[in-house]
């Protein structure tokens, strides 16, 4: 089978960007554009130029000017990739009267000139796209936008900081949010934190009365303890179930007054909240706080559930609001777009053996000395060592622990310089210990941020240019026994340098969540190498993803400060709003159909379809295609023995004709052939 | 951007970034596998790991920066490398998985073709040792121990008398070297090696 | 020493992963040779035999088929629709003279850049090694083979 | 009877001969048996490296397309002495990584009528073998005189842990296995941070000083944590800890008297043997006041004693560390 005859009428117009030297710093793109006029004139190619910046507005007047005055009826531009600029270019033959999706694009920067050294073989594969994109537009039909309604309502994932912003600028908005936290309480890892970097406002102050809001905001559906079970649909029409795990607390009933935990007699160390640097009861909220004021029973420590004694809690609770029978609710909402706002987990200190973290007891990480300072925290915000008393008379602070090392993570975590330099301000101002920063390099960008390191230079700080080589209590020589002792090299001064100190902080890297490849998985975007997120764009788009409807917000997307992930969750916001204020979200009208006459009724197709889309006639012996269920993934066109399905805007004479257009000038094309022909 | 922190990357960028030619393209041809020396980022790691450090005259970040810079005779005129214990902490430690240990010893190597680094003591302990090898199969103790010392500090030779008296007693020290059976493969075999380095040791 | 044998490869990619795994090797500015040229589906599930046929007979000498990993479709399971059709696939070509190892099933998604030049470039020496096709001018194909394609190909069991 | 191929390497042919009597000793109690690589030559040590690259692997290459030669039942390649099995693994890796240097490698030995494959062998470390062939089970049935009460300083050496080309000790800085197999034998094992710091290497013929220096830190390291007796598994690290022990002192006017011993002898002293037999009294620092502590009893499980943690007790709970198992 070959692509239908090459069709006499079709004037198609190429445009041949240079990218500024992007394209034609390696593309020779006036050779492309005069070859394609001259060799591709007999497939209709009227007109065919190269310019600088295809996308400008002069290059999009370019396009119109030449459809409304040479009357082209197809496009092809061959320029970055579709992804960036299709949606530009479909614009420009828009408003010039000619149907959008008769313009096609070749994509010579990502796939040509910046993946090739040679210029020549880099024209001549450039050519051979071109000739594709001819081909194929020629077969491309008009199609009309499709559309698909939003719904209103809107999930949030993830109850920390991005997740609330997002949450409160929707509902404030007057739509619905279904906010889903996996912890008992809202907050995320700020309501962990004692101050906050640059202008140390304590954080509690500043995130509990948003926390608040959330949970007085009437727009708001909470859903704390509870997880993301599965996700189906697709933009405008997502529908989510919740799993809403057993509180064993009947939320209508408990007032929150705490007698519960007063009285639970088991403690036992709180890994999640505190760090494992403090104590929680096995019913418990994790902070005085939390949102909802609901408290949980930890069925793993709960004496009652471990062996069927104490229910202590049931007997003094004043409103009888333990349920030790309680089990898991499943909830099923629909929403339109989606929100993930998952955020980060912290470095295990104990990978790096040499640093002693677990084993040397005064070693501490970044949250458990977040925790330490906090005026709440399991020391009443005291610094002291691990003997819960003594004061350190010497502190060391080491930054990019995990971070900025490939045996780790390769990335830079971005907050740790700060969060340092605060833990430095802090113990200064709490205690009267000499205070060491050991860093690689100082990266303190953004607003007052250098500002803070000013002032912490100024409260005499030592700073020490140099990576940790390891922290040991093996003392070598006098001064240093019963110390901890630091050894690095001050690249500065060229020397290695054991300085012996009370306590040390590691500054330990962001890292994605251990479960983030699951859910993307569940939410249909995909992780980075390193556990991220990926967002659509990563300058022009940094909130959406590659799926449609679903939003990423703070550090789910890569390590990120409170200023960033609170503007990111607004930004979400603003791109859901968006969608919600336009009622409708425009698709891409990639579709299947079926002719019916040519249908055999042999039902190949039927079982092919994962979104139920077709469905068979048992009457009529035919199938046909449900147009709001299809994605337009095309299997089921594949799959056809009888061609009798239709994959609107990928045909088979589109493929076939790209197919034949790529290779239809291989032996002229630079693309020499020298061994001799194998023997088939 | 954050989907090309993968740092499997690196490999598809490596030696095109090196200039040709430049003294750091030089140590890397010179080091087998990939060494990954044009990666460091002057973190100090290898400094601060260093249990000899402090008598070199160089840390050995000192050294990389000035191999980048091209400083050629001046790092081979350099104690570092002949410090060097080889313990790898470095090489494990380093953040950015740079070869140091293995580039330490191109450096020896270089530094004794060049011979711009005047305490010959370390490369003379090596010859020696590998002069043993040659002659014998195995290495030889007692040979090494009297020869070094009489090259370089015949006093310690009289000092260790008792030493080597005591080894000897409790059995742990050979007075002649045990020869292997087939010494003349294996010379033939390093012959043949040195002719592929262009080397005479 | 002749010069070397420039094979001509035709990737198909789909729209989610591969497609965007090859715009990432471009940001990135990663290098892999020319000889390969790409067409976007919007899933590998849309992969019909003919079009590998219809290229192979067109002269090129090696199809890179792609898509996401399996378990990560966009569209849930099609990539394992598409398995199917290139296993079949792989049974077919030698019945048309032609070496199975000229079509290769790659998974790459969204993030691996890295990867898919890696293996564009392991795929083309492979390619390379074997020498051009030329099916077109080949017995096999003359013998009505090269017209028989599209009723055995499309006889897929899906 | 598990079957090894055996490089003994120079070392333990003499100066760590001790080394040697006490593997040959226990290797029946332990069911394990070796072949010896036949007319083995040096490996080269650190010395021929810094002289010349490819005959440095050539020379590393003899023993390794030797020992495939006797390649019978069992690839596996085992060597006792840290340095050796390094160069002999790193060779063999990079003769797999670095094609030129693999085939320069080969052109080499073909001058002696051999070649190798790289890969061939499978490279292990003697502690290696016992701890994961052998395993802890095993040893703890062979026990009969218990190391109760000998405290015990384990110390790794560098070249065990790092770099460790082919990853069989996941921890380069705090690895277990030495410990783990300690305990086995009943002994009260120390947390000895400077496990596996450097003992000097060569240092002692070029730069006493430095060389000196990083003894007196293992050594103080030892007495720090009250150790009766050093643990060793590499001949290097023995010779120096031990032989100069009595030099450091002169140098640093300190008195240590800390005997290093091999793991190899103490296992054999926890199976009964006596001591000529593992070759114990070949010595400078006499392990007698230290192996006088030695009971009998049957060594019992090494979980740690809880302490309950006491109503008023201020004190901060200290991150749990992943059990012994999880770290080799």
């Amino acid at each position: 089978m070959s692509a239908a005859p090459k069709s006499e009428k079709e004037r198609v117009g190429v445009y041949v960007c240079h990218c500024g030297t992007n394209i034609a710093g390696i593309v020779d793109v006036e050779d492309v554009a005069l070859w394609a006029k001259k060799e591709l004139g007999d497939d209709g190619v009227v007109i065919s130029r190269d310019y600088k910046f295809m996308c400008s507005s002069l290059g999009q007047e370019l396009i119109e000017h030449d459809i409304e005055i040479e009357g082209l009826t197809r496009v092809v531009v061959a320029a970055c990739s579709p992804h960036l600029h299709e949606a530009t270019f479909r614009g420009a033959c828009d408003r010039a009267g000619l149907n959008p999706y008769l313009c096609e694009m070749v994509s010579i920067r990502e796939q040509v000139s910046w993946v090739t050294t040679d210029k020549v073989k880099a024209t001549a594969k450039a050519k051979a796209m071109v000739a594709s994109g001819v081909e194929r537009v020629i077969h491309n039909e008009p199609l009309d936008r499709m559309y698909v309604p939003v719904h209103p309502d809107t999930l949030v994932v993830g109850g920390g900081i991005a997740g609330i912003q997002a949450t409160l600028e929707i509902s404030n908005s007057g739509n619905k949010v279904y906010l889903v936290e996996r912890e008992p309480s809202i907050g995320g890892h700020m309501a962990q934190f004692d101050k906050t970097f640059p202008t140390l406002d304590c954080a509690a102050c500043i995130l509990t009365p948003r926390m608040v809001d959330v949970g007085n905001q009437p727009n708001v559906e909470l859903y704390t303890w509870s997880e993301v079970e599965r996700v189906d649909g697709y933009v405008g029409n997502f529908t989510v179930t919740i799993r809403k795990k057993a509180r064993y607390i009947v939320e209508a009933d408990c007032t929150g007054c705490g007698i519960c935990w007063e009285k639970c007699p088991k403690k036992v160390i709180d890994d999640v909240f505190e760090a494992g640097l403090g104590y929680r009861k096995a019913v418990y909220t994790p902070f005085a706080q939390a949102v909802p004021k609901y408290p949980v029973i930890d069925t793993e420590t709960c004496i009652y559930f471990q062996n069927g004694k104490c229910r202590a809690c049931e007997k003094f609770c004043p409103t009888d609001a333990i349920d030790f029978n309680q089990e898991d609710e499943f909830i099923t909402v629909t929403v339109g777009n989606i929100i993930l706002a998952t955020g980060y987990d912290t470095f295990d200190a104990r990978r790096i053996p040499q640093y002693g973290y677990g084993r040397l007891a005064n070693v501490f990480t970044s949250i458990e000395f977040e925790r330490m300072c906090n005026a709440a925290g399991p020391t009443d915000g005291e610094i002291v060592m691990r003997d819960g008393v003594t004061k350190p008379k010497s502190v060391g602070i080491v930054h990019c622990v995990g971070s900025r090392d490939n045996r780790y993570n390769s990335y830079c975590s971005v907050i740790c310089c700060m969060s340092s330099l605060k833990f430095a301000h802090v113990v200064k101002e709490r205690t009267d210990a000499e205070v060491y920063e050991f860093y690689i390099d100082m990266r303190t960008a953004y607003k007052d941020y250098d500002e803070f390191y000013q002032r912490v230079l100024e409260e005499g700080t030592h700073f020490i240019r140099g990576k940790v080589a390891e922290i040991t209590d093996a003392a070598r020589q006098p001064g240093e026994e019963g110390k901890l002792i630091i050894q690095a090299e001050d690249t500065l001064i060229s020397r290695q340098r054991r300085i012996p100190v009370d306590m040390v902080i590691l500054s330990t890297a962001l890292e994605p969540r251990p479960d983030s490849k699951e859910v993307g998985h569940k939410f249909g975007i995909s992780c980075s190498a390193n556990g991220w997120f990926i967002e659509k764009h990563p300058k022009l788009d940094p909130v959406a993803t590659m799926t449609e409807g679903i939003f990423i917000a703070g550090a789910v997307q890569g390590p990120k400060d409170i200023p960033t992930s609170v503007a990111q969750g607004a930004a979400a916001a603003a791109r859901v709003l968006c969608h919600i204020g336009q009622e409708q979200i425009e698709l891409e009208p990639v579709r299947a159909s079926v002719n019916a006459d040519k249908c055999s009724g042999c039902r190949i197709c039927n079982d092919l379809c994962p979104f139920n889309a077709i469905l068979f006639h048992e009457d009529l012996m035919v199938t046909e295609i449900n147009q709001a269920l299809c994605q337009g993934c095309g299997t089921c066109v594949a799959a056809c023995p009888a061609g009798a399905i239709t994959g609107s805007g990928f045909t088979n004479n589109q493929i076939m004709a790209q197919i034949e257009g790529m290779l239809m000038f291989s032996e002229s094309n630079g693309m020499t052939r020298v061994a001799e022909p194998v023997a088939a | 951007m954050t989907t090309v922190i993968d740092h499997t990357a690196e490999a598809v960028l490596d030696p095109a970034e090196i200039p040709k030619k430049s003294y750091l393209a030089e140590v890397v041809a010179a080091t087998p596998g990939v060494s990954r020396l044009e990666m460091c980022i002057q973190c100090g790691t290898c400094g601060g790991s260093c249990p000899s450090a402090k008598d070199m005259d160089h840390s050995p970040r000192q050294i990389f920066a000035m191999i980048h810079a091209g400083m050629k005779d001046d790092v081979l005129a350099s104690n570092t490398p002949w410090y060097c214990v080889s313990c790898y902490f470095c090489t494990s430690r380093c953040p950015q998985e740079i070869h140091i240990t293995d580039v330490m010893y191109t450096l020896k190597r270089m530094a004794i073709k060049a011979n711009l680094y005047d305490d010959h003591t370390a490369a003379d302990l090596s010859k020696t040792f590998v002069n043993q090898v040659e002659n014998n199969g195995r290495s030889f103790e007692l040979g090494l121990a009297t020869r070094h010392y009489l090259r370089h500090q015949p006093m310690r030779l009289v000092g260790s008398a008792t030493f080597g008296l005591e080894m000897l007693s409790k059995g742990r020290l050979d007075l002649t070297p045990h020869k292997i059976d087939g010494l003349d493969q294996l010379k033939a075999i390093l012959k043949k090696a040195k002719e592929l380095d262009k080397v005479e040791v | 020493m002749t010069e070397q044998f420039e094979p001509i490869i035709i990737g198909f990619t789909c729209n989610w992963c591969s497609y965007r795994a090859a715009d990432l090797a471009g940001t990135a500015r990663l290098k892999y040779p020319p000889n390969i040229r790409l067409i976007r589906m919007m899933c590998s599930g849309r992969m019909d035999p003919t079009f590998i046929l219809k290229a192979l007979s067109e002269g090129a000498d090696g199809i890179l088929l792609t898509g996401c990993h399996p378990g990560e479709c966009h569209y849930l399971e099609q990539n394992y629709k598409a398995l199917r059709r290139y296993l079949m696939l792989r049974r077919t070509l030698p019945q048309f003279g032609i070496e199975a190892k000229r079509v290769k099933l790659v998974w790459a998604s969204a993030a691996e850049g890295v990867r898919l030049a890696r293996e564009i470039t392991t795929f083309v020496e492979e390619i390379r090694a074997l020498g051009p096709l030329n099916w077109k001018d080949s017995r096999a194909y003359n013998n009505g083979y090269g017209v028989a394609e599209v009723e055995v190909s499309t006889e897929v069991p899906a | 009877m598990e079957k090894y191929l055996l490089y003994p390497g120079c070392a333990m042919e003499r100066s760590a001969s001790a080394y040697l009597d006490s593997t040959m000793a226990i290797r029946d109690d332990i069911a394990i048996e070796f072949e010896e690589v036949k007319d083995w030559n040096c490996c080269g040590a650190t010395e021929y490296i810094s002289v010349a690259q490819t005959p440095a692997h050539a020379l590393i290459g003899r023993n390794l397309a030797l020992a495939s030669q006797q390649i019978n039942g069992t690839n596996t390649l085992v060597a006792g002495c840290s340095a050796c099995y390094l160069n002999l693994s790193k060779t063999d890796n990079y003769m797999l990584e670095d094609d030129k240097l693999s085939e320069q490698v080969n052109v080499a030995l073909s001058a002696g009528g051999l070649n190798y494959q790289p890969g061939t062998l499978k490279i292990r470390h003697l502690l290696d073998i016992i701890l994961n062939d052998v395993g802890l089970a095993a040893i703890r049935e062979k026990v009969i005189r218990p190391l109760k009460q000998l405290r015990i300083a384990p110390y790794y050496g560098c070249m065990i842990t790092r770099p460790d080309p082919n990853k069989h000790f996941r921890n380069a800085e705090y690895p277990q296995s030495l410990d783990k197999v300690m305990r086995a034998l009943g002994a009260e094992v120390i947390d000895y941070p400077m496990k596996t710091h450097c003992c000097g290497g060569h240092m002692t013929q070029i730069s006493e000083s430095t060389a000196y220096e990083m003894i007196r830190g293992l050594l103080y390291g030892a007495t720090q944590y009250k150790a009766d007796v050093m643990v060793t598994l590499c001949p290097m690290c023995q010779l120096n800890l031990d032989a100069y022990q009595e030099n450091v002192n002169k140098h640093f006017k300190t008195n240590f008297n800390i005997p290093i011993l091999y793991f190899t002898q103490l296992m054999g002293l926890a199976f009964g043997h006596d001591a000529e037999e593992l070759g114990i009294g070949k010595e400078f620092v006499s392990p007698g006041k230290a192996l006088a502590k030695i009971g009998i009893e049957i060594p019992e499980d090494q979980a740690s004693p809880k302490t309950k943690r006491k109503k008023d007790d201020p004190s901060l709970p200290m991150p749990a560390m992943p059990k012994d198992e999880e770290v080799i």
